[in-house]
């Protein structure tokens, strides 16, 4: 478990949810084309090394400032729906980490939950429409309760992961309101969105990196 | 798949080289990136920038309206896709002569978000940002949620006017303003008779049935209002422009501009064949048209089909209709019969 | 037959009577004869009167032409058939002038029959009437029996630099003369992808196997040079350009005019990727692009295929090419680079 | 048998010729099916009606005169290719009998003649091009043979049918040079032509109003 949020942590963390997209690209693209346009693995797969590189190769030792430059090169080249949400999450998240001063926990708190609310504002969603947001809210919040009652990241990390994959599995019963997905309406019911569980990877990611 | 294609996934790339090797005069590509296209002469001095852009697959939109007395620059997406946030960046940065730019774009999820973003990065550049949504497809949303309703061929209409005032050296908030007024008063309907095949991809996303058509479909195929037997030319218009009429609605006494455009197949005959009972119909109504344009100004591929739009007109929006323009795309002199 | 129809024998009328519903200040039809198209304001004062005709299904072909700067009138034949020598009679008369009328039409038995017949009717009235006959499709013929080759495309060009010198206040013989001489310039070859319906036939005339194309046929469906499976868009180009190039030919140092045309279903993305490969091969052969017309410019109803046209520039022809002109179907502005 | 040209005669034979295009027009069409479009039964029984009903209400009173007047009748409600040509064929046939001195059947003779004359020019054509020459033009060479020897005009036009029969049956192994029979090539060899057909309806006509 990590006790600062350094530039490093942010590079690592990217790294862990680099590999898990890499490893999941299959399924990615199966629920994408049951709901969707099927490019879901792809762009994540590519969106995510890009933004790795993007890391590893900067200079930037400010950990808010090096998650902006990631995002900004995410919505480069993963220029899919989610890419540029996705973006938009790790713009905000490192403008939220900017000057944040509190614990660890608080700031990868404030982290998701700046993460979150780029996602809402930029996607004009709420939770309950079947996308990412099924599976981040809910983590951003557990994330949040765990450092108002002074828990450590680790626990943080591991109640998120948690709350995310449930609210994946609730997704699963929700009708898809936004993309392609709305076309089928009623007969989206039942099926999982390929958009919330990538949220529920990025939280694995995250608790690989930082919470083990 | 009958097409002239190289490498499906080349399509788009090779479209823009030839798309360049036509127009060099009139376009260029910034900093050699295909999917980033400006007015050879970007940006023009103390004119505010005008910048669209959306998936490929529907010339002359979006690209084809870049030109004088239209718009600036244009991001170019995949296939049905998007271009990036990073793109439309890019177009900005090239366009904006320090008065401001403003996006017009349709309503797709995807082309907003993005748009959304690179009005955010772009505003990190000090660079002013306005945009305007067009989404005037009366068959996509009832008129009470008028605010999903798809952008399609109507969106023209915006680009002519928008970029008319722009010319004149209008502000941004002026140009942001006819833009949103002449979104305010077009409405579209649409009718697709075949699905249309998307390069890479390789055949129909969906099929519409062998004597059959699909009513207020979507130019990517999006669900219409209703599947039913092809009915005859007439019968299509009689169906489709009362709907339109009564969604603004258009009156007695009104003036409107007409576009008759084909999705792509549909030959330019069958189209007059359709204006010639709009143009009954709005006679009937007591409705007088200005400027009737026919042809392609939206499409889909290879789709066939055709859509109807109405412009009420006022004597600005008139005015600014009326103007000349030149692009690759759309070529315009002054039309008679309007206040210059 | 995904078409948009009402009565299929009404269809060509039907299309007349859209058409003058959306361009009434450019078109009128002769005393109310739909299929006797002129100018809006002919005839011209002391202006050659420039008339062409031929079987509708082809449009632009042929009264989108008809306008500022190009043709003065057409006649409208049923879907592939001939008009009558006696629409194109009434044509003639009233754009002549006295000034003389030329025509100028596609080399096919019907029309020149007719127009032959109708010449000879207007000399008795003492009208004073040229004939030229556009015929560039090296596909048709040998080049030993190039009085055998159809006209295609390229008669575009012949309409363009005709019309422009007439509107100089050229006389009949110079009129002639310098159609003779964009015809002598001109060489176009196609490639059908699918086939098209005639209305009243309601079915295609002949079929194109899925995954075939046949290279050479004509905008009916004229028999080509050889069928075969569809290649790739490159290697079409590269079938087709060298027959035109070593057709004239064309050399290092010319310097052409191109014409990408689409014969109606084919997506203008598709033609600009032929363009691409067109633009290169000129290029690698020290041959000059003054400009590129892409789009459609005579089409086979919903037809997909396209053809490409070049035409070998003088100074005397750039000069044409670039004027300006205003038709329904076809606008251009003053191109730059040529001596006005 | 007739022995003065009228203009009551040339009506005589637009009517005879008119109902033989009636009687015969499913036969016309089903042979334009086979190696054209398939209009010309059509196109034949609306031109000839068309160019009776204009001779019939004409007051011109000069044969030749009325002939050209139909024929400009027949180029206005027929305007296909073989309606062109016969509309030119009864033109110039017109013009050859203004001012012809001779015999009834040097008279004949000398339209027919100028109405092959015409079709020729017109067609860009010669004979052994599988099209309606090849009956007219043996007609009307029969037809100046038998006016050269002197014979009656009734003779001349038995030979002159029969020659267009002949005529008719020889283009029948000729290959199609002109219009969409052409597009056929070798696959036209065999096949009766349609025009070739209407020349033999034509002589019958004739024969039947001038001849009997
Ligand atoms: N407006 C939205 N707000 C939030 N998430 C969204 C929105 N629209 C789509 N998504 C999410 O994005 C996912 C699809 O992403 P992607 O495959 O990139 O879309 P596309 O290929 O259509 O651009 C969905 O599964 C959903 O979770
Ligand atoms: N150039 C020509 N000269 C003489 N006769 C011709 C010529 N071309 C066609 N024909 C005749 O015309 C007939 C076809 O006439 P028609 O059906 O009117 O043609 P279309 O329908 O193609 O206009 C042929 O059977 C042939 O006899
Ligand atoms: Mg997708
Ligand atoms: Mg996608
Ligand atoms: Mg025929
Ligand atoms: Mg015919």
């Amino acid at each position: 478990m990590i006790t600062i949020l350094t530039a490093q942590e942010v590079k690592t963390a990217l790294t862990e949810i680099r590999q898990l997209m890499d490893a999941n690209r299959d399924r990615l693209l199966d629920l994408d084309n049951d709901l969707g346009d099927g490019d879901l693995g792809l762009t994540m797969a590519k969106g995510f090394a890009a933004a790795e590189a993007e890391a590893a190769e900067s200079e930037e030792t400010e950990p808010g400032r090096l998650l902006i430059k990631a995002g900004m090169q995410m919505a480069k080249e993963a220029p899919s729906t989610l890419g540029t949400l996705l973006a938009t999450g790790m713009m905000r998240g490192g403008k939220a980490l900017d000057g944040q001063q509190g614990s660890v926990t608080e700031q990868v708190a404030a982290l998701l939950q700046a993460f979150v609310a780029g996602i809402l504002e930029r996607g004009k969603t709420k939770p309950g429409n079947k996308t990412i947001v099924d599976s981040l809210h809910p983590a951003a919040l557990a994330m949040k309760q765990t450092a108002e009652q002074g828990e450590t990241l680790a626990e943080g990390l591991k109640k998120a992961l948690a709350a995310a994959r449930e609210g994946e599995i609730a997704a699963r019963a929700m009708q898809a309101q936004h993309g392609r997905a709305a076309y089928y309406q009623e007969q989206s019911i039942g099926k999982p969105d390929g958009g919330a569980v990538v949220g529920v990877l990025i939280v694995e990611g995250l608790a690989k990196a930082w919470g083990e | 798949m009958k097409k002239f294609l190289n490498e499906p996934a080349a399509f788009v790339d090779e479209m823009v080289e030839g798309i360049l090797a036509a127009h060099p005069e009139q376009l260029a590509a910034v900093a050699g990136a295909l999917r980033c296209l400006v007015r050879a002469n970007a940006p023009r001095a103390n004119k505010v920038g005008i910048a669209t852009g959306g998936g490929s697959g529907h010339l002359p939109l979006f690209l084809g309206y870049v030109g004088e007395g239209m718009l600036d620059g244009c991001a170019v997406g995949g296939v049905f896709q998007s271009p990036s946030a990073d793109q439309m960046l890019q177009v900005t940065r090239t366009i904006d002569s320090g008065a401001g730019v403003l996006y017009i774009f349709g309503n797709y999820g995807g082309d907003i978000m993005n748009f959304d973003m690179a009005a955010e990065m772009a505003q990190m550049d000090d660079i002013q940002v306005e945009q305007v949504i067009a989404g005037e497809d009366v068959a996509s949303a009832p008129k009470e949620q008028h605010e999903k309703r798809r952008g399609v061929a109507g969106i023209f209409y915006l680009y002519k006017v928008a970029g008319a005032l722009a010319d004149e050296g209008a502000s941004l908030e002026e140009v942001k303003q006819i833009a949103i007024k002449a979104g305010e008063n077009v409405r579209t309907m649409g009718v697709a008779l075949t699905p249309c095949i998307i390069p890479e991809v390789g055949k129909p996303g969906f099929e519409i049935g062998a004597g059959e058509m699909e009513i207020g479909m979507g130019i990517h195929g999006e669900r219409g209002i209703r599947r039913g037997p092809l009915l005859k030319a007439d019968q299509i218009v009689d169906e489709m422009l009362p709907v339109i009429l009564n969604d603004l609605p258009y009156e007695s006494g009104d003036e409107v501009s007409v576009l008759i455009n084909g999705l792509g197949a549909t030959p330019k005959e069958e189209l007059y064949v359709l204006n010639r009972r709009v143009s009954q119909i709005l006679g009937e109504r007591g409705i007088t048209v200005f400027n009737t344009y026919v042809g392609e100004y939206a499409t889909s591929m290879e789709m066939a089909g055709a859509s109807v739009s109405l412009l009420r007109l006022d004597d600005e929006l008139k005015r600014l209709l009326a103007k000349p323009a030149s692009t690759p795309f759309f070529t315009q002199l002054q039309l008679e019969g309007a206040n210059p």
